[in-house]
Parts: C-alpha cells; structure tokens; sequence
C-alpha cells in the first residue's frame, strides 16, 4: 500500500494541455500512473499526450466519462482556486494543486469549502506526491525514487528530491512521498499527512522535511509523540540561517515576532523523539539509527 | 510587500476608517509647513520617520513638536537618521493626539487555522509580541467565517472585550474595516497599533473634546502574490527603501535577499536554498544571501543571478546548488558558462548540478574547467575552503 | 418592484454586460430623432412599448422600422397603445440586431432550493414558462454556493450546456455578470431573454461582421425589502404604471392590490386578507381589493386604509376583519369611527374584531352603529348582502 | 411533549430592551416561557421586563450566564441576518426570527450557515410557536390557545390565530402551533415541521395552512402522503382568488408563470389525503370527520 495515490489512482490533469500539463503529464503517463483525463475549457473533445488522454471541457465530464477520482492542477494562479473547486464539486477525492503564485487570501474560502466537501487537497504550490512503483502525481523527477516503506513529508520541492535521492542512493526505498506545499494556504497539512501514514501499514518509518515559517512542524510533532511513538522518524528543518522578517522564497518561509524559528522547530521534534539531521545527506544514516531496517 | 505607514494609512481611509489627518515631508522646511497646517489642531504635532523596519520610537525616529520652528528642527534631526541601517528620507507630520488610553487592533492572517484572524488588546502601543509573550491572556482572537467573513456580532464581541462598549459603533466600524482593507488589497497583516481614544481634535471634522476612537499608526503588508491584480500597489513600492539589487532579481522573477556573509548562494527552489545557506554556515562560512532562480530557469535568468551576487563586492566565492527537476541541469551549465564570460570579477565558484541532465552538465562544466561537487556538504566545504584562500590571497 | 427594460438595462451596462445601445422615447419624434441616430448600425431599428407586464410582441408592441419616417410612424402607432390595460407612454429604441441564434439565461432566486440559480435555456426568444412546459429538459439549471456563490466553472458549463462553447469567454462574463446584478442591486430576478448571438453590429465599438454575444432584453425585479439600502432604485419606480392608490399605500405602509370586484376588505395579516377575498367570492361576491393593513394599525393608518378602498366608485361594501394580536381592536374600532366620520360617500360596512381587545372594540362599535360580525364567514355573507342590496338600490 | 418549544427551553430575547422585544418578551414571561436573557449590545448588565430579566451585550454572554439554549429575534431588519448568526455561533439550537422585512438574498448565507451549523431556524417573518401550557415564543396571542395534540405549521400570522381560535372554540386542543414565516426564503418548510411532529408522540393530527406561491405545500403533501399515511390531516390554503403576479403581503406569496397557485396546492393536499377546508372555520369539523377524536 502506500498514501494518496497508487493503482487505483484514476488522474485528471487540469490544464493538460498546457505547457506544463502536457510536460508533466507525459512525465506522469511515462512513470506508469493512470493518467485517464484531461480537463482544459474550450478543448474538449481533443486527444492529448499524442492521442494517449481525453480531454474534457469540465471535470464532471472527464469524471463521467472516465471515473477519475484524483486531480492535478497545472492551472495558473488566477484561475487554479475556481479549478480546486471544480474538482471537489465534481466528486473528486484527491487534488493536487502544482499551481505556485496563488494569493493566500483566495484558498481561505477554496480551504473551507475542501474540507466542507470532505474532500482532500495537496497544496497548492507543491510538487506533488510519489507512491514508488505504483504512481506519481505532479512535478517529482521520477529518477530519484525507490519502492520502500519510509514516509516522505515535506513542504519543499528540490529539498525533498535532495533527501530523497540521499534515501535511495543509501538503498532506503519509499511507500509514497509527498510535497505538502510552501504557501501559507495549504491544503493538507505535516500531521494531516502523518496521519495518514499512521494508517499505512506499509509505511514504516517517517522523514518530516520542515523550514521556518508557521507552527505547523511542532503542531505534527505533538502528535507523532503520542501516535507514532515506535516509528522511526527522522526530520530536518531548512533555515537556520534566515534572518527574521524576509521571506525566504516561499510565501509561508518566513519568521515573525520571534516565532516560526528553525530553533523552535528542532526542539519540538527532538522532544518528540524525531532525530533531527543538520544536513539531508544524513537523514538515512539517522534512519538507521533510529532502528529502520527496511 | 511593506508599504509606508502613510500608504497604509491612505487604504485604510479608503475604507472610511478615522484616521488623523497628516501630511509627508522630505525636508525640514516641508516639515515646517506641515506642521503650520497642523499645529491649530491639537497645539502639538508628532514627526515620525517613514521606514520600513519597527523600533522607529525607540531609535529617535518619533519626536514631538509645538511650533513651527521646533517641528523643522526635529524633522531635520529625524530626516538622515539612520534607523537599522535605513536611512530616514521622509517623515510623517500629524496633529498630536490627546490620548486617553491605546489599544492593539489587527486584521491577520492565521495560516494554521487557514482563515482570517482578528486580534486586539487592550494594551495598546507597545509591540503585540510583548504581550504575547508576557500577558498572553490580554490578547483577544477572533477568526472571520472562511466562507460568510466576519460578521458584525463578531466585530462587537470585540469591541465588548477590548472594553470598548463606550465606542461600539466606532469599534465595529473599525474592526470590519481592517477586514475589509484585508481583502480589499489582498494584505496578509493589517495592524493599527495604537488604536486609540483620544479627547477632540484627533479626527478631522470632530467636535472638540468629545472622545473618539482613531487609528494612530498603521502598518500594512501586501500579498506578494497578489500583485497582479493590484495594478496601483506597485507604486507604494518604495524606493528609497529597495536596494536596486532587489529591483533586479524583481525583474527576474527571482527570490533574492541579501545577507552579510562571503559566499554568494544561487539555488533552485526555496528549501534547498535556506538549506544550502545553512550548509554554508555549518561548512565554517557565511552566506552572502539567499537566491533562489526558481523552476525551468534559463540561461538569461542564471546570468542575472550570477550579476546579482557578484554586485556584492564582498562575495568571495560562489556555491551553485541546482537540483534538476524542471529544471533542466545542462541549461543551467550553459547559463553558468555564459555569465561568467561576461562576468567583471573573478570569484571562485563551485558548481553542483544532480538531476535532470545532469550528466550533460557536468561534461560542458568540466569543458569549461568549472570546479564541481557531488554532495551539497562537499559542495558548502569546497566553496568555504575557497573562500578562505581567497580572502588570505586578498590579505596577503 | 419591476422596472422597465431601458433601467434593466442600465443595470446590466453598469456590471459591464454587453447591451446593444438604445433610447427611451416619449413621443414620435423623439423616437424619430433616436432612430436616426441608430438607423446606422444595422440599417434598422427595433421599437419596443415600454411597459411592465409581458406579451408586448404578441400584442403589438413591438415592431422594426428601417428609416427616420417609419419609426416615427411605428412610435406614433405604439404610444397610447393600451397593453393588458396599461397605456404606453414610451418606447425603447434600438439598433436591430443581425440574430444567428437566441438563448435564455436568468439568474433567479430559488426558494424551495435557498439559493441563487442560474437557469439557462438554447430555446431562447420565447417565454421560458412554455419551454418548462413542452421540453423541460431544454433548461439547464445550476445552483450556486449560497456560501462561495457562482464559481467560474459553473459559469462555464453552463456555457457548454447551452452549447456556447465558441462563445466561452463572453458567456461566462455574463453569467457571472447576471449574478453579480443581481447581489449588488437585490434583485430577485435577472433575465435575459433572449441573450443572442448576432452579426456586427450590436453593440457598441464591435468591429463589423463578427458573430458576439449580447443581452437584447432584460427584465430585472428587485425585492421590495431591500429598496431601504438602495436609495437610487426608488427613481426607477415607474410613475405612468403606479396608480394614485398604490403610491398612497406606501406612503402608509399598506399591503394594497387593486382587483375589479364591489367588496372593499380591510384586514390586518396578508394570509387573513386573501383569505377575506377567499371568502368573499365563496360567499356570491367579488372582493375590489387585498388590503394588509399590518401589524399594530392605529388610527391613521386605518383611516387611509379607508380612503384608499373607497377611492374606487365600483365599491359598494366594505368588510373589515381584524384579528387582533399586535393589532389592539379598540384602536382599530376608533379609527374605523374616525374614517367613517371623515368619509365623502356612505357605503355599508361590516365590521368584524377578535382578538385583542375585542370587547372594547365590540361596544365602541355598538356606540356607533356599525354592522358588525362574530365568524369569518359570517361577516362575508352580510357584506355581499349588503352589497347586493347597495346594487339592487342604485338601480332602483 | 411538543415540538420545538417545551418546559425545558430557556430563552433569550434578542433585541429585549425593544419596544417589540420588550412587550412579546413581557407576554411570553407571564405565559411561563423560561424567559432567561435579554440580548441588547451596549445594555449588557441591565436587568429588563420590571428586573425580572438580565440583559447581555452577546448571545453568547447570555448562553454562558444562563444555559439559554432557544432565541427569539425581534432585532430590525438590517440586523436580523447578523443575530441569527450570533445565536448559531453561540451554541443556540432554535432560533425564532420575527423580525419582517429582511432582504431575501441576506437570507440564503445564513439559511446556509444555520444548515451547515446543524442548528434549526423557524421565519424569519414569522409569528412564532406555542405548546399551550408549556411555552410560547414570539407574538401569537395566548387567548387562542388550548391544550391537546393537533400539530399546527402555518406560513401565516392571524390566519393562523383564526384557524387555531376556531379550533380551541370547538374544543381541539394543540401540541405546537408553529408560523413558518411568509418570506421567500426560510429556516424551517412545512415538511421540516411536519417531521418533527411525526417524530412526536403527543401530536395526533396535523393542521396545515398555506398560501399561494412557492412549492414548499406540494413538497409537504408528497412527503405526508408517505409518512403521515394514518394520520389525520387537514389543510386550508389562502389566495384562491389571488390573481397571478402580484405579490399579496407576504414577499413570497406570489403566483409566477402559472406555478405556486392555490388549485394546484390544494390538488396536491387532497392528492396526499389532507381534508382542504374552504374556511378556517371548517377545519375543526374536517378533523372529526378525518377520524380525529382527540
């Protein structure tokens, strides 16, 4: 098993049609997932990926036509959050919204109206999700993957590519990855994905890639203290360099007031019995440590 | 994006909150003549400096002044100064307010609870985080409904428990303004701080003596990614504030803020690029700033990144951190090979492409005899190490 | 409160809908003069009756005119023309539209559903109501969030449920548009029918030739609750459509509709008051009129009541039925007495108060000799005898 | 028992210090509602009706001091919608809203709101609901009353009081007799009223008096056909001579392109065996001869 997406994923790709859509879709199509759909208005009816996908005008339509249960938003900034809701209003289960550039001030109603639906959303400005040997969502290389049973959360991109490639370079393998998103707005948050994880049976141990900015890697951390007690979690937290009030590239990377530190983070996850590692190089050595031996 | 306290305060009188009428001077004699268009109000007037950092009282940066003669000599004590590294172009010039009693009141946005919060104090005037940190009770939270907003039993609930029942009207006016101004300009902080009760004068058009509830100072942040459909914001950038290297990576769309150390960063996408820097500090060096050229950057944007960090006379060495995704590595290489055959200076500089091409990129890197890494750690030490034979070069 | 297209149109315009231009003329040559500033675009014009009830097409109110001297002659026909009893006093003037093609598209209140919808329909240019009736399934309807409202992708499929795909841009702004009409001015009822394709032309600045999307009729209702927050709106009440009654039971706050019976009712409660008519006509009567004289009637409010029912010559009873709650039945008693006082013709009147304070109403009643009633239906039957009686006495 | 209102409700008065408030507030203390908080902002700490009544800036002030738990609004209408949503957000399970004259397109967020809050709204535009001996809320005159176990929903005012005299005249007594309201857009239909009765055992019979416009009769009549199959139903619709296109009083009772008439309400009614008297004064007769011996 694995979290989020794997071979039953049925994928609508919003905006496949699109410079990035067609790019990462064929990336998607190529690794194996089941890339069923496209949604772009005004092209409905058209084959793309060389004639290998439908595409929709609506998300109702390519559910009705295909039964896709997952989406992924390539749609750019302006017209992503309408796209997010599109899907959940169409029955969607799993959104994965790449959109960057999004303002924070549109996903507070597009937030609400997700979970109001019981519906789940990745991001938005995330690189997506990777279940290693079963299906990939979004903008992860695919390279740097190998099929396993540690958990990956991260709310970077490359960072987590870093990490990941440290992993599979060390023969540490995956059940899924998954890239939560930078912006202050997201949709799933560290715990909502350790919960997740939590209930995987496959997932065995756990690496939490944190940076400055918010609260929410202590927030994951209170909780794994007391759910995931006996797994092995590994964490590292970028920014302990950044200077107080610049954001550091992603709209939610920034400290204020004194809160939102690397500091502040680190001791949270150390008291809750996460290693945390000074550099990504090191996160599977740390898994070792910590007694994975999958 | 920050924007001046006199910008902040003309979207929040966009919005019909009471705010003091003031005036902006960038020399003594403007000051002078502000304050004489002032000085009837209150007898007094209060000359702040327009910079964008907190502290400004502490620091000398807000003095008051009851003639004409005084407000020119503060204005020119004030105007110059520099306030954390800023220096002081502008000051604001405001009647002075009899105030009664100050109060903390802001529209922000609380992105763990994922909607929009409203919180007050009544122990208004000094910084929200020392309170927060010393009487964390005396601060009221209140969220707005993500899909029905803030409604206006919300707005008297805190007015109730600010203890402004007295000024009920004013404070839900208030309260739903801050709101308003929020969503209005596509702001993450709305914060007026001190709200105050002040006796007459404060307001324009008040009646003299009677109490009113008025927004003294105001500081606003923009949604950067929200610009776009703010065509004016642009113009509350200010300049004198930007340093033209942040101009320029702006007009490159690329993430650049500048630091103290030696060792120019240039890394694709934002956790790597803080992880790069800390890297950089746990290698023994200091990061000269934080860059980030973003996904699928081209030649053109990698040269630009490359004047940007050496602009910085200080920077001793260049790490090149780019993991391949969107990013194309043999891209990169070129736009490397390229800006340093347009470069002015010679920095040593380490590069280290994995991912996409990466393959390709290392054979035209090692073509053009750049020096390369594997791992990001061999990467920091390489170029601290280079660094610091560079800077004993310089000293020898 | 319905308004007239030309205002309904400025409503649309004012959201940034494209509306051909028009004029509103009041007399031949104004209609002249307007179609010779319009003849240009299309080479004809439209002349429509300006009246508030449908069925203006059918019953002639609507015809084109290709030069100056046919339009004046068209107005000339329609001005005076008399439509469903309503005499037109102006007609609209308007480029006549090169039509490929006509839908409909209204954004609604919904109130079985709570929510706003949008309906739309490819059988455009006839009355929906008959659409609903032969092809129901021709309508499209989508609701939207009562909490996030229209989103775009509901504004785009119904787009392509209409099969406006080619026109996808222009359909969602009007969509979004109709809705936004409807919110910023409280309408109940936003129509476009029909919302056209045409040739050039249409509208203003097109460039000639080009097929476009255009709203070339619109019928907005506002909600009489909300006029209180849109000051500008009462100026769009029609004063060539309002009775003299009607605009007199406003001033008082009476719920007044004029029908063609002899029985006046006065009643306090607008489900009591057709039942009152409900009576009446089981009864053997005609009611002349529904009067909601309100919650807590006093005196002055009953007198006008009074004046407004007897304003008509045709009346010839007059039944008063209050069931006193709010309402206290001696008030109403007194200002019965007064209004009789007061009144320039004597008709019967029977009399009927329950409720609060009945039995102070029932002896100031017997005081003054009025005709009173214990049951509903009782009263009923003694107005339409005295009615009858009234009748059987004029003509003797 | 009774539906919406009995022994246990404690009551807070929005708008106490009123001069509506403040008299219907005053009739439902001496009827024996447990009138527990006035709700006035900016009177908070004032005692009202003669000091019988403590007055609170906010509903949820009163819920806490209190333990109210049903409100009563008699605030204006430009504040109406606001109060309604003070009372949900404070916890208050049943909201009467009296208050006439609202903007029906305030009231669609907030029908929302109450839905989405589990909570349950009767009006606004409505005169309020009576278990005789238990509790009255809102501005139904006392007198009318009777004990017993008819169940009363009316979308009327006097209509209601004429209907509900003529039976207590007669001897009927009622479980709850509860005005809907006459505004377009409303809390609680017919048929949500008609399911509380069901689920309550004292009320043996239903009395139902509509009016024209609308389809919320038609709904009721389909769902009582099914559900209230052995009960004895009578109905009386007002506006048979209402002619098409004019609003008569209330903002909804309108007949628009040939729907909401009272034929086709009353065909609906007899079509689900509802007895339809042609006078409020018939239905006490309709009742016994529908097997009522209540």
């Amino acid at each position: 098993m694995s979290i989020l997406i794997d071979r039953q994923t049925r994928l609508v790709v919003h905006g496949l049609t699109g410079r990035e859509g067609s790019f990462h879709g064929g990336a998607m199509l190529d690794y194996g997932t089941n890339v069923v759909a496209g949604m772009t208005p005004g092209k409905g009816g058209q084959a793309a990926l060389d004639g290998r996908v439908p595409v929709f005008d609506t998300v109702s339509d390519a559910v009705r036509e295909t039964g896709a249960n997952t989406s992924c938003i390539f749609v750019p900034a302006g017209g992503a959050p309408d796209s997010i809701l599109e899907a959940v209003a169409a029955g969607i289960g799993t959104i994965f919204c790449i959109t960057e550039g999004i303002p924070a001030l549109d996903m507070v109603p597009v937030a609400a109206a997700v979970e109001r639906a019981g519906a789940r959303l990745i991001g938005p400005n995330c690189p997506g999700a990777t279940s290693p040997g079963r299906a990939k969502v979004g903008i992860i290389p695919a390279s740097i993957h190998r099929e396993g049973s540690v958990g990956v959360v991260s709310r970077s991109g490359t960072l987590t590519y870093e990490a990941v490639q440290a992993m599979t370079d060390a023969g540490i393998g995956q059940s899924t990855c998954v890239g939560i998103g930078g912006d202050p707005i997201i949709g799933s948050t560290f715990l909502d994905v350790l919960r997740l994880f939590e209930a995987d049976p496959e997932t065995e141990a756990i690496v939490l890639i944190g940076e400055i900015g918010g609260a929410a890697e202590e927030e994951a951390a209170a909780w794994a203290a007391e759910h995931l007690a006996d797994v092995p979690k590994v964490a590292f937290i970028a920014g302990r360099t950044a200077p107080e009030g610049k954001r550091m590239g992603h709209a939610g990377a920034i400290i204020s007031g004194g809160s939102g530190t690397a500091a502040s983070k680190v001791a949270a996850l150390e008291a809750a019995g996460f290693r945390v590692a000074g550099s990504p190089t090191e996160l599977p050595q740390l898994l070792r440590d910590a007694g994975y031996r999958g | 994006m920050k924007i001046q306290e006199a910008d902040a305060k003309r979207l929040l009188l966009a919005e019909g909150l009471p705010v003091p009428a003031w005036e902006v001077a960038r020399s003594p004699a403007e000051a002078r003549a502000a304050a004489s268009r002032l000085l009837h109000e209150t007898g007094q007037v209060v000359i702040k400096a327009q910079v964008l950092v907190g502290g400004r009282g502490k620091a000398g940066g807000v003095k008051l002044a009851s003639s004409d003669d005084e407000a020119e000599h503060v204005a020119d004590a004030i105007l110059g100064m520099q306030i954390k590294g800023i220096t002081v172009r502008k000051v604001l010039v405001a009647a002075a307010a009899d105030i009664v009693k100050e109060y903390y009141l802001a529209a922000v946005l609380d992105r763990g609870a994922r909607r929009i919060l409203l919180m007050g104090s009544a122990e208004g005037g000094v910084e929200i985080e020392q309170v927060a940190a010393e009487k964390p009770e005396a601060i009221v939270r209140i969220h707005a409904d993500p899909l029905l907003g803030l409604q206006d039993w919300q707005a008297r609930e805190m007015a109730f428990r600010l203890g402004l029942g007295r000024h009920l009207k004013a404070a839900v006016a208030i309260g739903k303004g801050l709101v308003r101004t929020m969503l209005v300009n596509d702001a993450d902080l709305v914060e007026i701080n001190p709200l105050a009760v002040v006796r007459g004068g404060g307001a324009p058009g008040a009646p003299g003596g009677e109490e009113q509830l008025v927004c003294l100072d105001a500081k606003i942040t923009l949604d950067d990614s929200a610009l776009f459909r703010h065509p004016t914001h642009e113009a509350m950038r200010d300049p004198d504030e930007e340093a033209p290297a942040d101009a320029e990576a702006r007009r490159h769309d690329i993430s650049f803020i500048h630091l103290d150390g030696t060792i120019g960063c240039m890394v694709n996408g934002a956790g790597l690029a803080m992880t790069t820097m800390d890297l950089v500090k746990r290698a023994g060096g200091e990061p000269a700033n934080f860059l980030d050229i973003g996904g699928g950057a081209k030649a053109d944007r990698v040269a630009a990144a490359m004047r940007l960090i050496l602009a910085e006379p200080r920077v001793e060495a260049i790490l090149v951190n780019i993991f391949g995704g969107i990013t194309r590595g043999d891209e990169v290489a070129m736009g490397l090979i390229e800006a340093r055959r347009q470069q002015s200076r010679d920095v040593p500089m380490v590069v280290r492409i994995v991912g996409t091409n990466a393959e390709e990129a290392a054979s035209l890197l090692e073509q053009a005899h750049f020096e390369t890494a594997t791992t990001l750690d061999e990467a920091a030490r390489k170029a601290v190490a280079a660094a610091a034979s560079q800077s004993a070069g310089g000293a020898a």
